[in-house]
């Protein structure tokens, strides 16, 4: 991923400016999220992934269309990077027919078959034993794709997590872990309920491959993770990796954030995946201000009609809520 | 009497147990320096301190066990579960180990924990998010499960959980926690394995407990006001043990019964209460025993499918009507 | 037909349906290289290698959940808990994931999986090895429950749980796998759901299943010779779904009903039975539905007390003479 | 432990005869127990400790009275050793109502409240929380009393044990973590179900303190343990202590084996702890042939008291099987 080039005529189809344009969407996306929550247009749980956009843009870069997916609660932005249209994922949010879901999973349970996403799980640390199955299946049918695993950093407190971690490193299934580490299970700081400093640690339990990257930076993170996902093609190893990155809103829309400072938010907002990649793209002569703001309107023009989709989009007929129980 | 909140009655009763004996503490996923992820817990940090005030953890498996441990030591251990849909991964601990210490131990250990937080769905939760444990719970012998309806009813009873020498499961609900009732001040305590007639009546009796019993009062003005029907309300308040006497005599009063449950009906509380009263019954009975629970579908997260596949006013209304053979 | 043993027979459909299907494995602790800790798997790690025959760490939780993933992307799994206790711990998998996956995917992610393993008591193993965990797993919509009894029913079900495309929790027990029956060569399958008249009768339904069935067919020799009571067995055999119009068929012709189950009676399938009876069969019924199952307290070791706690012949036939007003 | 004292009279009153007659009376208690399992005068599972003698006979040097203990399933011995005479645990194995547990318990539930026996659990790791628990008490009383947790090898894939080894590090309680790794779980040699060579890795998930020691030779073990202890109580951190030795019978009695050579099992039947120690006695001249036997005859009759006070001992009452399911 060169980006040393200068041209004076901004040069569109610089990689960089993708990957720009893609977390400026997922920003955009999930704050219109936001206002169609507290407009209260949807309810439920509702977790945003702001701040947090460089890992899951960097991360889907270094994969291939039949790599597995799956994660936690919090996966509106992972569910569309892996390939399902941002309009059904809203939808999905308003309970609508047309959700990747069908309007029965809502915020907390995106799926698409069609797309390798295996969910959206709200049970922390649930996901891991799946994306393991998922693995297993890689190995058994002797493919070489791989899972990605996303989990919180509060997930690598869960016993099955472990266990599956286990499994994995034990009879060489593929799935990378990937610790989202903001720092925080909703309002508990993740020093106060582990021992350790760094989550990779984890992984010494079981001799297991690991590293560390910084997530707030998308261009670090493709560089990182396409090398694991090299690795991990060829020697079928599974891979735990901490992605150290901040989530810059609350744990969901009713967390008044008492439990951390104004300072240290401040602190990471200069870090602003988004914000830094855009200034860079004016630094690197990638693009200008105009630029970034008319890129800006596209894509809020493209979030609202993911956003009208899904309200012009039906409810499901009320027969469906007895439907899908048991498959014949 | 002060008008309180669910959520003020239970952090009450937690707060004046904690005072009063110094080894019980709270555990939980952010009952400390969050005030509880409902806010359950408000002050208790401040006041106890993060010795009596823990946070744990997202493991519930491990800090479920950890409080059956220290009441085998001597601790009384109130375990917060931020909803039981999480106490799940704790039931090896809570059915192997939790119930059956005192038995297979010859009556040397007791466990005197709580093991709380809410049961049920919400609201636009989704699967996940919405099961109801009371069918699990009950089936275990050595625990008690107590699910009250009204803030009075919840201090009360918490009160008594926690003084309680077994393991107490105690289901709350989110949607309760809001709700306001009188609550008396300080030493108030229901007794375990005691239900209450929340309304007297003369045709039916609805047998409910937990948040549901919030519909069964509103189906029932309705019931009351468009058909005439005069409707006992009875809340058993405890499940296990269940006060299968104040049922008995509420039926032989009215000769019908409904009952409604949230969770879902197979092998469910509500099955095992009609069970019993056709057994001890049978020859009082006008009807059957008239059962609503939630629809035999995992929870849906549209709003209009959730209402549908939950107990409604509707469906308790309907219930009330086949009961009296009235349609 | 051959006479096999309950494990030969259980064995048998795993090998044939191994054979028939490559997306089939077998996955549990000690099923491999040890031919299972009680022999089913006897056989398959030979025939099949260590690709489809895998032995697991202790980790409950973990390849319950495999198990769910493995089924998500299309293969079809069969997990053997050693034991249902030891299953308790992948309750969360069970329950929360594998049941509910198909309805919150909105159809997408069906979970063809078998779940199979002893449950219940088997002799002097105490407390913690003998819960039955029927009661618990027939609430969740979204699984199926199968309690087979006899070895061609065992072979017959496993073979329909195994092609089946959902969750199927397959209650076995370790009392039964050395017991022999006639079990019909090679494709034999037995549809989930329809349960069987193990005996004719017309004075008595005794519901039962799982490996109390061979207790009641005892005490039913003996009711039969010493009362001239003529009764009719009835096996569900799938618990979930419960085939009900089998039994109301048969209260329907007997009007009168005992239901012998070996998990403990509060909000069993006992009591769900004994509701669907009763208000489905109200005028039909001579007697309130009897019910015989464990007492309700942890099973202890002493041989006489684990006799006396658990469901006998003598309760039986007392059951049998309550609900013919004999005694 | 000082074993250079050579004298020409054996020194009946050197510490290490004490722990030789220790261990060989587990030794025996076990044979006894399995030729009563055999004989079926009890039945059920039974998992006896022999060839594992070393270690619960060391430990039990570094504890006081006050020290709480906890295992799983295989405990006769770690139950004697914490203080439950003999006769109570074997009435125990034969349901009798004067077992340490009422009879109610049998071979897998031997409990003492007097001598913080915490118990005998038969749920694989299900004891690592309840130790924890234990643990907890002892910081909230600002005691400093310690917890030993044994457990086996095979339970160190258990989710919960990781939970708790993740919460005992966090909040610095003291739990002495005991890995049996006698090296099969049952059947399952456990190379096969986990990807490191040395459990005690287990730790460094958790930055936890641990080592390994040679639990085939007492002396080995009481010096190693003793400076654990010593530890603990001080910096009233939780420890995982992985102790190598190996079973010399099947997992139950009904197990055939066949999952391990005979050379394996001859190869380490050459460090019978027993024998060893009796082989050292005799060089180091604290004991003659003699004097082994006279020993070995004192024991065996005291097993048979403790099987006799068994025999002779009453069922419970059937009332006591609807007793302790409830505490008023
Ligand atoms: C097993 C379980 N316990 C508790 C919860 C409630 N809960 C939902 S999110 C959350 C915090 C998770 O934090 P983390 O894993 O760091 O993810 P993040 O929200 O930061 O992305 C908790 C405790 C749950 N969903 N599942
Ligand atoms: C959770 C759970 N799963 C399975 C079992 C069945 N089981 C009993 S002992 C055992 C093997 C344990 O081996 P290990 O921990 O090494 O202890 P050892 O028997 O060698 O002392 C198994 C699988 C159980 N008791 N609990
Ligand atoms: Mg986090
Ligand atoms: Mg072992």
């Amino acid at each position: 991923m060169s980006s040393k080039v200068k041209k004076t005529v901004p040069d569109q189809a610089h990689p960089l400016v993708a990957l720009y344009k893609e977390m400026l969407y997922y920003r955009r996306f999930e704050e219109r999220v936001l206002v169609a929550y507290t407009n209260q247009k949807f309810s439920g749980f509702c977790h945003v992934h702001i701040g947090q956009e460089a890992l899951c843009v960097g991360v889907q870069k270094c994969l291939r269309p039949t790599d597995y997916m799956i994660s936690g609660y919090r996966s509106h932005t992972q569910a569309i990077a892996k390939g399902i249209p941002g309009h059904q994922v809203f939808a999905e949010l308003f309970g609508k027919v047309t959700g990747c879901s069908r309007g029965k999973g809502g915020s907390m349970h995106m799926f698409s078959k069609e797309h390798r996403f295996l969910g959206g799980h709200g049970i922390v640390g649930g996901q891991a034993p799946l994306a393991t199955g998922a693995a297993f299946r890689i190995k058994y049918m002797k493919e070489d794709d791989i899972v990605v695993c996303y989990m919180g950093d509060a997930a690598m407190n869960q016993g099955q997590v472990y266990e599956v971690m286990n499994m994995a490193a034990t009879w060489d299934l593929p799935v990378l872990f990937i610790v989202e580490n903001n720092q925080y299970g909703m309002g508990t700081d993740i020093r106060r309920t582990t021992s350790v400093d760094h989550l990779y640690k984890r992984a010494l339990a079981f001799d297991m491959d690991h590293s560390m990257v910084d997530a707030m930076d998308v261009e670090t993170v493709i560089q990182h993770v396409d090398k694991i996902v090299k690795k991990m093609r060829k020697d079928k190893k599974p891979y735990l990796l901490e992605a150290k990155c901040y989530r810059y809103k609350g744990h969901s829309v009713s967390d008044p954030q008492n439990y951390r400072t104004k300072e240290e938010v401040a602190e990471w907002l200069k870090k602003d995946p988004v914000l830094v990649l855009g200034e860079k793209l004016k630094a690197e002569k990638l693009a200008t201000e105009d630029l970034l703001e008319s890129w800006d309107d596209e894509i809020k023009t493209r979030v609202r009609a993911d956003e009208q989709f899904a309200d012009e989009s039906p409810n499901p007929d009320l027969s469906e809520a007895w439907m899908h129980v048991y498959l014949d | 009497m002060a008008i309180l909140t669910f959520r003020e009655a239970l952090g009450q009763a937690m707060y004046e147990e904690m005072e009063r004996d110094p080894s019980v503490f709270l555990m939980g996923e952010e009952v400390a320096q969050y005030n509880g992820a409902y806010k359950v817990s408000k002050g208790l940090l401040d006041k106890f301190g993060p010795e009596r005030v823990i946070d744990s953890p997202i493991s519930e498996a491990g800090f479920a066990g950890l409080g059956v441990g220290a009441a085998m030591t001597g601790l009384r251990p109130i375990i917060e579960m931020m909803t039981w849909n999480f106490g799940i991964q704790g039931f090896d601990q809570i059915i192997n180990h939790a119930a059956k210490m005192l038995y297979m131990s010859g009556g040397q250990f007791p466990i005197p924990m709580v093991i709380r937080g809410p049961n049920g769905a919400a609201h636009m939760l989704s699967s996940q998010h919405s099961q109801s444990v009371d069918p699990f719970l009950t089936n275990v012998p050595g625990l008690k499960v107590v699910c009250p309806a009204t803030p009075a009813d919840g201090k009360g009873l918490l009160k008594a959980a926690i003084r309680d020498n077994n393991p107490v499961c105690f289901l709350e609900s989110e949607m309760m926690y809001g709700m306001k009732g009188e609550v008396p001040d300080g030493e108030f305590l229901i007794p375990l394995g005691v239900g209450e007639i929340k309304k007297a009546g003369s045709d039916v009796t609805i047998i409910t407990w937990g948040k549901i019993y919030h519909k069964v009062v509103k189906a029932v003005e309705h019931i009351e006001k468009e058909f005439g029907i005069s409707v006992e309300i009875l809340d058993p308040r405890t499940l296990l043990p269940l006060d299968e006497n104040l049922i008995f005599q509420s039926v032989r009063k009215t000769h019908r019964v409904v009952i409604v449950e949230e969770a879902w009906g197979f092998a469910s509380v509500g099955a095992q209460i009609s069970d019993r009263i056709h057994n001890m019954c049978f020859d009082e009975l006008d009807a059957p025993v008239e059962r609503v629970s939630t629809d035999f579908v995992p929870v849906p997260y549209n709003e209009a499918l959730e209402h549908e596949v939950l107990p409604n006013e509707d469906k308790i209304v309907k219930a009330v009507r086949r009961v009296i053979y009235a349609d």
